[in-house]
């Protein structure tokens, strides 16, 4: 019982029939950087300007970017001044670390590690500890081990792979110091996948030499038990369900003091007091912007940008997002998610509905992406019956020529995802159409994962590592440097932490930071029941929604 | 062409189903997380990563007419008519959490953290109970014989989402066990990489920093030049070469 | 806890039912005590333990008897009349385990590393439900 | 045993290795849980060991085996109760191999369950030409526990005058001593929680075996063997080792052994 329906079933045949001729004819040309660059500007929906507008308060005031994000930064916040009690200090800490993910965790490793008292550390994770977008990721870490690789190869990779508009400062400190963090890890006891005795490195879009790291296929949760694990033997104190719904600053100096969250399940809030805040709170998926799906975990909604953006943070390259090239577009259960690009690496071949390659499976994403929507557009996609469109993801030829049981074992979960709704992907193609997967830019930082105001200088009291930070990517990120960026920087974050700690003194804490943003608000007449952060995307059916009483 | 957001439904088959014994009518083709949302339910415990790899939705239901109790995700099982469901947002697992450098590389340590393995009678429940397929059972008996190895191969796919110890008669723990067991395997039964070791003592040594002050101080069209020649070459020009 | 308040006589239909042995054909010969290697160390020793049975019931929660006996069944294969005193004990053990009567809380044991399988296997199928 | 007590595999394997026998592990076999399901009760207890048999089964069906041999008194008595289940308590039985049949097709008869001393007591001649007198004059005491002999419908020999190890005994070539706590229960797990049991029952035996004058003592049981070696400074060692040095595979015996019975004829 294919779950295929018959119209899917037919369409399938055609990939069937040219199947033996592409086993056997060489994949299509690797494009030219400017071919590249035709062909993004072309299709990708970062070059749609209907989907974009200039912010209108803050200190990025006119940068272009997203509607949606904008609409985001420009929301009243959750908080009134009138409404907290910031007298009454919850807790009152040395640190506190918002998100749980990849970049958090090290943070709270590197700064016990740099001699931080682990019971100075206060860990805000939105859902569980280690629920973020890290727990998902399946393609490797990208990081320069190989005898025949080095830093700088991965470092002009990067460079080129984001068409040289990320910061090359920035670009080196993720190059140089990623394997130092593939060894922190391997030293944790994370089980690398092996050749033999050395670590299995693949290959991925727009890497020249095979540098990414997985463990099996299921890396993000392999390294994230394994933090997890660690995070809980050092004793450091962790709050679930509680969300960052605004920072706190310094009346005097501005600096960043704290924040105040909330708790998801009671719906009280708290007071942190703390010398230093490290913002890790991940992407922006769950906001669905131009209507794509997305890959992103449940709590991706981009609290970050507004916390730091309200008190001042600087922003980038938020005009740009990384749409996965292969997301699931069929069945409707698991539309969005991830089909890794470990499965191209291996030999996956995208085939348009003549049956055709119409693209080089390992070029960079924004590149893959934007073929996969240009043979949709024009009319070679395929129509899935939920109204979704999708081109054909051909995994039986990995088989065909690795040997059977490559794809179980290669890739296991996502064989698990598709078996479960009656698609043996062993046998049968898969539809795929690209997904919201990345936020490329974020809050400005520093080497030292200082975040900066617009001017370049550091706004005090505030780090920031991860996906919510910007310019290490520019407007494209390669396969597997989100994760060398989360932990590479989140190491940072952690040693710069153990600096600051040490001689910034106890701060005072204030919500004064509000009364300008939101003196600009009511000047641009933003509605007040725009409100942000978000903190969980709201999926009730229109029916329901039609029909809510607030309370 | 729709861009394939949740919204975007054709004309909808809809199905019942029952939660907290409640009925509900739902599009087919949803999972019973995007069903349940679908009829109102806002999720706060009980989601996480949506897409089958973090434990946090594990899903207990039976379909009409047949005893079986079946289990899944939330966010990976389709629904079905007549679906009777209860979501199990959190399984309580009492775990044994070790202190920095505590976990040693023998099995012994395992049971006397977890002495409950030993009632194991092999009945099979948890491996009919795990929504990934997998054999806990197997994994028990393998650390019982002290094959932590083995043990470890087969519950790294395991996301903790704790059916089976839901329905092991002998009470056992088994993702805090297999957690355990994973670390002591990656600590101790798995090689260091030597090129690796290599590669950060060279980097440690500063052997790159003078390449990346060149390349930081060269204008980006000479940088593009240098990768554009590079990608024919694969060589990198001698000037850039790391002694 | 229900299962631990059983009248004599419905304590004696327990037994034939999960044994096939009739409690009532023991003549008190005091064989199975005077075989069983570790008699000395209960409160009931075998045959005494088959009397009260007999008799008027046993107080569960306090008899020790069941936790001693290690099964060695060496009283089942000597005893004249066939009443299988191993199997009454074991009835009982049963009975207090799935009752949630255990003898010690294996938190407690003296569990090492060493603690060989063979060892925790066999304790925890007579001493835990 | 894979973990506590691995020389006794390893010795177990020589020897049957050495008496011409291919041996093959079960593919996936179960922990039997050392003691069988004494009552109607406890038939949960048989799943693991009907399951293990049920693999036997279809293995031996392609190896053209026909038996399942183990070294352990524990799952020789599970497996042998099993094994005999369809026939001695056929309710139960029909409880469990329904229960079993949504995995696979449960074991209904054919193999037969045989303990490592059964195999030897088959080839004393074969045993005795491997010995070549290594133990000539040697005093061994056979320490049998309770799992081999009781109950008497799986016992492997006569429970009340067990002759099967010390037959294997003679046929080393050396001296069987025989004394009155011979199957006298060790206190099995009470080592754990009870102590005192196990110290007083091996007491009792040590101070039985040595008014015997014996040199050694050997047992089937490894459980017997942690007891024994734990309370008593008797000389033990597991019977499949000591077939095995007097079968010259001496790779396959443990240093400790080794020692022991150098020991006894004043080796260096």
């Amino acid at each position: 019982m294919s779950g295929y329906p018959p119209e899917l079933r037919k369409a399938i045949e055609v990939v069937e029939e040219t199947r033996r001729e592409r086993l056997r004819a060489p994949p299509p040309r690797r494009l030219t950087l400017d071919e590249r660059e035709s062909i993004v500007r072309a299709w990708h929906p970062d070059y749609k300007p209907e989907l974009k507008r200039a912010l209108g308060v803050g200190p990025c005031k006119g940068m272009v970017m997203y509607s949606t994000i904008a609409d985001l930064l420009e929301s009243w916040p959750l908080v009134r001044p009138g409404e907290v009690d910031l007298d009454h200090v919850d807790y009152d800490v040395d640190v506190l670390i918002v998100g749980s993910g990849g970049a958090g965790l090290a943070a709270a490793w590197w700064a016990v590690e740099e001699g931080v008292d682990p019971t100075g550390i206060l860990i805000a994770t939105k859902l569980r500890l280690g629920d973020s977008n890290t727990v998902k990721y399946q393609s490797g870490t990208q990081a320069a081990t190989g005898p025949d690789d080095s830093p700088v190869i991965h470092y002009l990779d990067t460079l080129a792979g984001a068409h040289f508009t990320n910061n090359p400062r920035l670009v080196r400190v993720l190059a140089e110091e990623a394997p130092l963090v593939i060894k922190w890890l391997e030293g944790l006891g994370v089980r690398w996948s092996r050749v033999g005795e050395d670590l299995e490195r693949l290959s991925g879009g727009g890497a020249s030499r095979p540098r990414l790291h997985c463990c099996g296929d299921y890396t993000g949760l392999e390294v994230m038990r394994v933090l997890k694990d660690e995070v809980r033997a050092l004793g450091i104190p962790v709050l679930e369900f509680h969300s960052a719904i605004e920072l706190l600053t310094d009346p005097e100096t501005g600096a960043v003091s704290g924040a105040v969250l909330l708790n998801l399940d009671t719906g009280e809030y708290r007071v942190v007091r703390s010398k230093v805040t490290v913002l890790a709170t991940g992407g922006i998926g769950r906001l669905h912007i131009a209507g794509f799906p997305t890959t992103n975990h449940y709590g991706a909604t981009g609290d970050g940008l507004v916390l730091a953006y309200r008190v001042g943070a600087g922003l980038v390259d938020l005009d740009t997002l990384q749409y996965h090239p292969t997301g699931v577009a069929w069945p409707e259960a698991i539309l969005g998610e991830l089909i890794p690009e470990k499965t191209r690496s291996i030999g996956g071949q995208l085939v348009n509905t003549k049956g055709q390659r119409f693209v080089y499976e390992l070029e960079p994403r924004d590149v893959v992406a934007s073929a996969i929507i240009r043979e949709c557009t024009e009319g070679r996609g395929i129509i899935t019956p939920t109204g979704t469109c999708g081109v054909w993801l051909d995994t039986p030829v990995i088989d065909m020529l690795k040997g059977s049981g490559t794809i179980r074992r290669e890739l296991p979960a996502l064989y698990r995802m598709f078996l479960r709704h009656g698609i043996d992907i062993t046998v049968e193609p898969i539809l795929t159409y690209p997904t919201l997967h990345y936020q490329n830019g974020g809050v400005l930082i520093d080497e030292w994962t200082h975040v900066l105001r617009p001017s370049g200088e550091p706004l005090g009291g505030l780090l920031a590592a991860g996906e919510v930070t910007g310019g290490i990517h520019g407007k494209n990120r390669l396969v597997g440097n989100s994760t060398a960026d989360i932990f590479v920087f989140g190491r940072r974050a952690g040693i710069e932490v153990s600096r600051l700690v040490k001689r910034l003194p106890k701060p005072r804490v204030s919500l004064k930071h509000l009364e300008s943003f939101t003196e600009e608000l009511k000047l641009l007449g933003v509605p007040e029941s725009r409100r942000a952060p978000i903190l969980l995307p709201d999926y009730r059916g229109e029916a329901v929604l039609r029909r809510v009483i607030k309370l | 062409m729709t861009s394939g957001i949740e919204g975007a439904h054709q004309v909808r088959e809809y199905l019942t189903i029952y939660f907290n014994g409640e009925a509900y009518r739902v599009p087919k083709g949803l999972t019973i997380m995007k069903a349940l949302e679908y009829a109102g339910f806002r999720f706060t415990r009980g989601a996480g990563c949506r897409g089958g790899f973090c434990g946090a939705c594990p899903v207990v239901y039976r379909l009409p007419g047949d005893y079986k109790i079946r289990v899944g995700l939330a966010c990976q099982t389709a629904v079905v008519d007549g679906m009777y469901i209860s979501l199990v947002p959190y399984v309580p697992l009492v775990e044994y959490v070790p202190k920095r450098g505590e976990l040693r590389p023998d099995p012994g340590y395992v049971l006397k953290l977890y002495p409950e393995i030993s009632r194991c009678v092999s009945c099979n429940a948890c491996s009919k109970a795990c929504p990934q397929g997998l054999s806990p059972m197997d994994a028990i008996q393998a650390i019982l014989r002290g094959d932590l190895k083995k043990a470890a191969e087969l519950t790294f796919d395991c996301i903790s989402c704790g059916l089976c110890s839901l329905r092991c008669p002998a009470e056992i723990r088994h993702p805090p066990v297999f957690r355990l067991v994973g670390r002591v395997v990656g600590l101790y039964y798995t090689p260091r990489s030597k090129s690796l070791e290599e590669r950060v003592r060279e980097i440690e040594s500063g052997k790159y920093g003078k390449v990346f002050e060149k390349l930081l101080s060269t204008p980006t069209s000479e940088v593009r030049r240098v990768y554009e020649e590079f990608l024919k070459t694969g060589r990198l020009p001698q000037s850039l070469e790391v002694g | 806890m229900a299962g631990l308040r059983l009248t004599p006589r419905e304590l004696r239909e327990l037994i034939r039912e999960y044994t096939g042995r009739e409690v009532t054909a023991c003549m008190q010969c005091g064989l199975c005590t005077a075989v069983c290697p570790v008699a000395s160390f209960m409160d009931l020793h075998p045959a005494a333990l088959v009397r009260a049975v007999q008799l008027g019931g046993v107080e569960l929660p306090k008899l020790r008897s069941i936790w001693i006996c290690v099964s060695c069944m060496t009283c089942v294969d000597k005893c004249p009349r066939d009443v299988a005193p191993g199997l009454v004990v074991e009835t009982l053990r049963q009975l207090a385990l799935k009752n949630g009567v255990e003898p010690r809380a294996y938190s407690q044991l003296p569990i090492d590393e060493t603690t060989p399988s063979i060892l925790l296997v066999t304790y925890s199928r007579k001493s835990t439900g | 045993m894979k973990r506590d007590f691995s020389e006794v595999e390893r010795s177990s394997l020589a020897l049957l290795a050495a008496l011409g026998y291919r041996v093959v592990e079960i593919s996936s076999w179960y922990c039997c849980g050392g003691f069988p399901g004494a009552t109607a009760l406890e038939h949960v207890k048989y799943v693991s060991s009907l399951r293990t048999l049920s693999v036997a089964y279809r293995q031996s069906r392609e190896l053209g085996a026909d038996s399942v041999v183990t070294s352990c008194p524990f799952c020789y008595n599970t497996l042998r109760q099993a094994e005999q289940l369809p026939v001695s308590r056929p309710g139960e039985y029909v409880r469990v191999a329904d229960y079993l049949r949504d995995e696979l097709e449960p074991y209904r008869g054919g193999l037969r369950v045989l303990h490592l001393v059964e195999v030897i007591s088959a080839r004393l001649s074969d045993v005795a030409k491997l010995a070549e007198g290594r133990l000539r004059g040697v005093r061994v005491a056979a320490y049998y526990g309770c799992m081999l002999l009781r109950p008497r419908a799986v016992a492997v020999d006569n429970p009340d005058n067990p002759q099967v190890i010390e037959r294997i005994v003679e046929a080393l070539g050396a001296v069987p001593v025989r004394y009155p706590y011979r199957t006298y229960c060790c206190g099995s797990f009470h080592v754990l929680a009870e102590p005192a049991i196990v110290r007083g029952n091996t007491e009792r035996i040590a101070r039985s075996i040595a008014s015997s004058g014996a040199d050694i003592v050997v047992t089937p049981c490894p459980l017997c063997l942690y007891n024994l070696r734990r309370y008593t400074n008797l000389k033990v060692v597991h019977l499949s080792e000591l077939v095995a040095y007097a079968a010259n595979l001496r790779e396959a015996v443990s240093p400790e052994t080794l020692k022991v019975v150098a020991s006894l004829r004043g080796e260096t």
